[in-house]
């Protein structure tokens, strides 16, 4: 099996890496760059965990190969705060309790954040629509879904 | 194993065709990444298409639509020229998988899985689309319903690669329409589903309609003795009646863990009726 | 002098018996007692008996109190989520 | 320890407050690190290879191929993990689940692993190992095994309980029965009877994390484990006991844990990795993949359970009877037990029985999950509640407020209850707008109750202050849900101190006395009551520094609002100290200031709730919608209110994925045909509306606060609620969980062929 070279952007970063063909993006955030926020729920694109922004797509990382992130902007978890300063919607969950376990919330924010990059005033049915693809078995979503209107409220100024 | 990012069609025909062993073509990933995950399929070439540029388009023709192979859904559902003609196979190719698939997942893709629960295979064959093909020895066109033959199984031939869907410029006065039937509101894969497209003379009788119906059968079925029923009504009860039955007698579906045979007959029947009913209405219809 | 109800499995291995009266001013005591009784009771303290006096369910505290006169229940111990 | 738990009255600063919890900032910004995320040096990466079969005698395994193979570091088989069970049966099936040794007994089984330098080679490793099996019958459905006709799974298992011992061996691992009065008396007073059998499918925790761990064992013996757990202190007990280590010579750390909900209170994966890394003589990383979660950790029971219920005409019960099958894997358990003991602990009953039978059943071994067994149960008999109050002409609320249980009534499981929550949550439902509000065609409501007894236990917490006043916390019940924030605020409460001045941990095993597992609804109630043991300790020490900076009488100092004062007018120049100032001189006032506490929490509050739910039904595709949901739930004292509503909110989306979609689906092979989230369908987002709550208070009188716990009982009444309110829709009753679509749809064209007919 030979390696892949990859020269990407994380985060705003300059990154290089060789993986292995088969190798996943997340395989690749996780294992080789220590970026551990994108979590593994499943593998297969069904839970979100491993949620993360490719050239402003939302995409599962686990169902994109390391290799395709050649040339591309990669957002993750890791940048979505300004140092200190974290995102509205990081503090908004934070205020309403989005989270309890915490496996889920990291591919929630991703998420969410690309949902209103895209529509900053989403309806209810729209925010439950656009997270269906984020798996949360501890909340039974309804703080998260008062979170992201909240933030959205704040974003929106 | 290897990974290469071909920047021609030509070039991924003959990376394809000079492959030893398996090789797999990889656009949004969303099946073959999965399928790797699972141990099913090790490729030893993967063929990423994303890099031609011409599969990354969606080209309006004095023909109709040109699709690329590498676009994916959710870029479809972007396409406002594209919305309009063709409602139904855009909400269908909408709803494979979550946002972040959508992402990712390519109408072609879902056609050469060769699932016969594909969600934008019925709306396309009820569309009437058509896949191109390259080849070793050239193009060829050809209709969609002829790409799966059985679940898991195309068509092509070593070394063909869809590279794009065409879909016909519309008449006035048609619409297509597509719904599939999941327990939950998302993130499912059909239990049965139905694409309707239809045109409607001035009058607002039906002129030609398509039914297609998805996990109904080993492969999606285009049901003609359906669209018989629909030429020529305004879409009265008793010719959705007629339509639900003929649906449910063309079934020819599967106990799975998705569901049941007689639920699967039963519903394919209610929803060709219900994606019948937005057709007509899209189609200008009353 | 407390009256113990025993649940069907326990009751088993005290000849059927459901209850019983005991003298005992403890749970320490009253396990030691149904112990030199019944000797089949051993394997279930080990497995752990939840003991209800007047109501309350105590687990572990064998140093708890028997008031006289209390309601004994003698329960599994049971698993959680 | 001289600590008293009775509840005193009080008003309370920091408890009921809101705050934001402690270890919020690493979870939103992915720093919080979980089971998979950590990392050890020369750290070797574990596979494990299982069973394809549900049933089958493994003959021989040969891995010398696998062995073989370069980058392979170590192999495993059962022969690595030998039997020092010492007769401890529960603890040998422990050991048996972690690897088969003789025969593989359900598909998913453990029967070899590896560790190699990575997972490729891992993977190509396991495709290496031969194994020989001999396929027996199997049986998977729970009505199947039980009867005697039915593939044995255990020869040595002769049913218990039985009057009469039984000369054959069968697959019912135990009879137990529970209940008071003569219930044949009580059918004959009965002017209505209802009889009804109903069936649940297994379910799946579902926690979104994968069990995951890494083990690095030394050539000294000595270990450490980092794992998600519920209960890290039993895990070492468990792996030290299976691998024949001392307890204190293997160190474990929990994670952060990814959800668990009774399903992280097993060892699988531990004493495996443990094992390979004994053999490789490096660190072992040890993740399940979902389907391997699925496949291979612990779900819950699939049950079959008959009840009949009778009543008399002015709607007072007069005899209620139960009898419950449940199922538990290959191996012994004691779930159909838990179901008869919950079954009818909502009501006030004369003559009542409940009988259970635990069937073994080639799947895999059942765990606790959230109320392990009361939902299937509550929903068996609240269904038929709703029924007979129907047939008696009653509302469905007025008829259990009727037949309520209340203080100083005998529970169906023995125990005269003491101050208890069903009624005032009836109450509050029956006067709550939800139950007012409109419905539309094909739409349904239903309500039901639910029951759980809360556990206390073993329990531990350190309380540390620095010299800057600020306290370190360090508690041993792992934090599933927020319960660092609780602690914290508990802390708060007690020293009289400003939350924020507050930071709780989860201490390792070597840093801390034993915990039980976070089970039970536990965490709270428990290391609440430890940190107000330890807080108090604390305050003791703190006043007598106080008043020796004072040069005073300790009896002197009394401990207000956080300070130090003297008493007296003698003192009246004396300004108070805070704990800060106190704690500025204890290195010259006698050392580092500590309060601890080692306590048995006993007397956990029995907790009951009642929801109400509105369901819309497609009648013609057998679609359901959950429009509305409502939980109603007595908390003792709501410590973080919204972490309270967190748990009420997260178990009724639990019990409406149960309700609605998921279940565990065998192949005739006996293979699981849905290991994974595509179609084991745990809710969506777009699935839910929002779940309203409402805290009830009823303080638990064997806790300083009156806390009882909160985590389970809300996943209790969600089944039943849902039954009957789809029941209401379509007006045909529901038997079968998960009501999925083809379900409802099959019943409805029943009902409408009946009919007809």
């Amino acid at each position: 099996m030979a390696g892949v070279a990859v020269s990407t952007t994380i985060n705003g970063d300059h990154v290089e890496y060789l993986c292995q063909p088969d190798e996943t993006l997340l395989e690749v955030l996780r294992d080789r760059l220590g970026l551990t926020g994108a979590k593994e729920g499943c593998g297969t694109g069904d839970c979100g965990a491993c949620s993360v922004i490719v050239d402003d797509r939302l995409v599962c990382s686990c169902l994109v190969l390391g290799a395709e992130a050649e040339g591309r902007q990669v957002e993750t978890i890791e940048g979505m705060a300004h140092g200190e300063k974290l995102h509205p919607l990081q503090q908004k969950f934070l205020e309403h309790a989005a989270l309890q376990c915490g496996i889920c919330t990291p591919g929630f924010l991703i998420a969410a954040k690309d949902l209103l990059a895209k529509n900053p005033d989403p309806t209810e049915e729209e925010i439950r629509f656009g997270l269906a693809g984020n798996l949360c078995r501890c909340t039974g979503y309804d703080k998260i879904v008062r979170a992201v209107q909240d933030a959205a409220g704040v974003m929106r100024g | 194993m290897r990974y290469i990012r071909p920047l021609t069609i030509e070039d991924a025909v003959g990376q394809l065709v000079g492959a030893s062993g398996t090789a797999a073509i990889l656009a949004g990933g969303s099946d073959l990444l999965v399928r790797m995950k699972g141990g099913f399929v090790e490729p030893d070439l993967i063929i990423d298409i994303k890099a031609i540029d011409a599969l990354s388009e969606i080209r309006e023709t004095a023909e109709g639509f040109s699709i690329g192979a590498a676009v994916p859904c959710a870029v479809l559902g972007e396409n406002k020229a594209l919305r309009q003609a063709w409602p139904g196979v855009v909400e269908a190719a909408k709803l494979i998988g979550s946002k972040q698939v959508q992402g990712r997942c390519t109408i072609v893709g879902n056609l050469c899985n060769a699932s016969p629960a594909a969600d934008s295979v019925p709306a396309m064959v009820a569309a009437g689309a058509k896949a191109v093909v390259a080849g070793p020895s050239g193009k060829r066109t050809i209709a969609v319903e002829s790409v799966p033959t059985a679940p898991g199984r195309t068509s092509l031939a070593k070394g063909e690669i869809i590279e794009a869907i065409l879909l016909d410029k519309r008449e006035p006065r048609a619409g297509d329409a597509y719904l599939r039937f999941i327990p939950r509101t998302e993130m499912d894969i059909a239990v049965v589903s139905a694409g309707v497209n239809l045109t409607l003379d001035e009058a607002g009788v039906v002129k030609t309609a398509r039914v297609a119906l998805g996990a109904a059968a080993p492969t999606v079925l285009l049901v003609e003795e359906a669209a018989e029923v629909l030429v020529g009504s305004r879409l009265d009860e008793a010719t959705l009646e007629r339509l639900a039955k003929v649906c449910a007698g063309a079934c020819r579906p599967i106990d799975d863990k998705r569901g049941t045979i007689e639920f699967r007959r039963k519903v394919a029947g209610v929803l060709a009726g219900r994606a019948a009913t937005t057709a007509y209405e899209r189609a200008g219809g009353k | 002098m407390v009256a113990v109800t025993l649940w069907g499995s326990l009751a088993a291995v005290a000849g059927g018996k459901d209850k019983l009266d005991i003298e005992a001013k403890d749970i320490r005591e009253l396990f030691r007692k149904l112990a030199e009784q019944y000797p089949g009771f051993e394997p279930f303290i080990d497995r752990g008996i939840a003991v209800a006096i007047d109501g309350t369910i105590y687990r572990d505290t064998w140093s708890k109190k028997l008031p006289e006169g209390a309601e004994i229940f003698l329960l599994p111990r049971l698993a959680g989520g | 320890m001289n600590f008293d738990p009775r509840l005193t009255n009080r008003d309370f600063t920091s408890v009921g407050t809101r705050p934001i919890r402690p270890d919020g900032i690493d979870k939103v910004t992915g720093r919080a690190r979980y089971g998979a995320d950590f990392n050890m040096a020369g750290q070797l990466v574990g596979r494990v290879l299982r069973s394809p079969h549900a049933h089958a005698v493994i003959r021989k395994i040969d891995t010398s191929k696998a062995e073989a193979l370069p980058g392979v570091k170590a192999v495993i088989t059962a022969a690595d993990l030998p039997d020092l069970t010492n007769g401890d049966s529960a603890l040998y099936d422990i050991l048996d689940n972690c690897m088969a040794r003789k025969k593989a007994l359900y598909d998913g089984h453990a029967v070899a692993a590896v560790a190699a330098i990575d997972a490729r080679t891992a993977r190509q490793a396991l495709k290496l190992i031969e194994i020989d099996y001999e396929v027996l019958p199997h049986v998977t459905d729970v009505d199947e095994a039980f009867k005697h006709t039915a593939p044995l799974i255990n020869e040595a298992i002769f049913t218990e309980g039985l009057e009469e011992k039984p000369v054959k061996p069968s697959n019912v691992h135990k009879r137990t029965q529970y209940g008071h009065g003569d219930i044949h008396k009580g059918f004959a007073e009965a002017d209505f009877v209802i009889e009804r059998s109903f069936r649940t499918e297994q379910t799946h925790q579902g926690y979104i994390e994968p069990h995951a761990c890494v083990a690095s064992v030394s050539a000294d013996g000595t270990a450490e484990l980092w794992v998600c757990t519920q209960g890290h202190f039993v895990y070492r007990q468990h792996c030290a006991q299976l691998l024949g280590m001392e307890a204190s010579k293997l160190r474990v750390t929990s994670s952060e844990i990814g959800g668990g909900f009774g399903g992280k209170t097993h060892v699988w994966a531990e004493p495996v990795a443990l094992a390979l890394s004994r053999k490789a003589g490096r660190p072992v990383k040890l993740v399940m993949t979902r389907d391997e979660v699925f496949r291979a950790s612990g779900p819950t029971s699939a049950t079959s359970i008959d009840v009949r219920i009778g009543a008399k005409k002015d709607g007072t019960i007069t005899a209620a009877e139960a009898t419950l099958r449940y199922s538990c894997g290959p191996y012994a358990g004691m779930w159909a037990e838990v179901g008869a003991m919950t079954a009818f602990a909502c009501y006030k009953l004369d003559n009542v029985r409940t009988v259970g039978f635990e069937v073994l059943v080639n799947r895999p071994k059942t765990a606790a999950y959230r109320a392990p067994s009361a939902p299937m149960a509550a929903f068996a008999v609240e269904s038929t509640i709703d029924e007979l109050a129907g047939k008696v002409g009653m509302d469905a609320v007025d008829f259990r407020i009727k037949n309520a249980a209340q203080e100083g009534t005998r529970a169906s499981y023995g125990p005269v209850y003491g101050p208890i929550g069903i009624g005032p949550t009836l109450e509050a439902v029956k006067n709550h707008p939800h139950m007012k509000a409109p419905l539309k065609q094909n739409q349904g409501r239903g309500m039901a109750c639910g029951f759980w007894f809360n556990f206390g236990g073993q329990t531990c917490v350190d309380l540390n202050i620095g010299m800057d006043g600020s306290i370190s916390l360090a508690v041993g019940t792992v934090d599933v849900g927020g319960s660092r924030a609780s602690l914290s605020l508990v802390a708060a409460e007690e020293l009289g101190i400003d939350y924020s001045q507050v930071k709780a941990i989860v201490a390792d095993t070597s840093s801390l006395g034993y915990n039980d597992m976070t089970d039970g609804s536990r965490g709270t109630f428990s290391s609440s009551m430890a940190t107000i043991s330890a807080a108090r300790n604390a305050i003791r020490i703190l006043r007598e520094r106080a008043a020796q900076m004072w040069d005073i009488p300790v009896d002197d100092v009394v401990w207000e609002k956080g300070h130090a004062l003297a008493r007296g007018e003698k003192y009246g120049n004396l300004s108070p100290l805070s704990l800060k100032e106190i704690a500025a001189q204890s290195g010259t006032t006698g050392g580092p200031i500590a309060g601890h506490s080692e306590l048995v929490a006993d007397g956990a509050g029995v907790s009951f709730a009642t929801h109400i739910c509105d369901i819309e039904v497609d009648p013609e595709t057998g679609s359901t919608r959950v429009l509305r949901y409502t939980v109603v739930q007595d908390a003792g004292k709501a410590v973080h209110p919204t972490y309270v509503e967190g748990q009420y909110q997260g178990g009724a989306a639990q019990g409406i994925g149960w309700a609605l979609n998921e279940e565990y689906i065998y192949g005739k092979d006996g293979r699981l045909q849905n290991a994974g989230f595509l179609d084991y369908r745990i809710p969506v987002c777009s699935d839910l509306p929002m779940i309203d709550t409402q805290i009830l208070e009823i303080p638990n009188p064997n806790h300083p606060y009156g806390v009882r716990g909160v985590g389970e009982t809300s996943i209790v009444p969600p089944l039943a609620a849902i039954a009957n309110a789809v029941s209401n829709a379509v007006g045909v009753r529901m038997t079968h969980i998960p009501m999925s679509p083809p379900r409802i749809l099959a019943a409805l064209e029943a009902s409408a062929s009946a009919h007809d007919a």
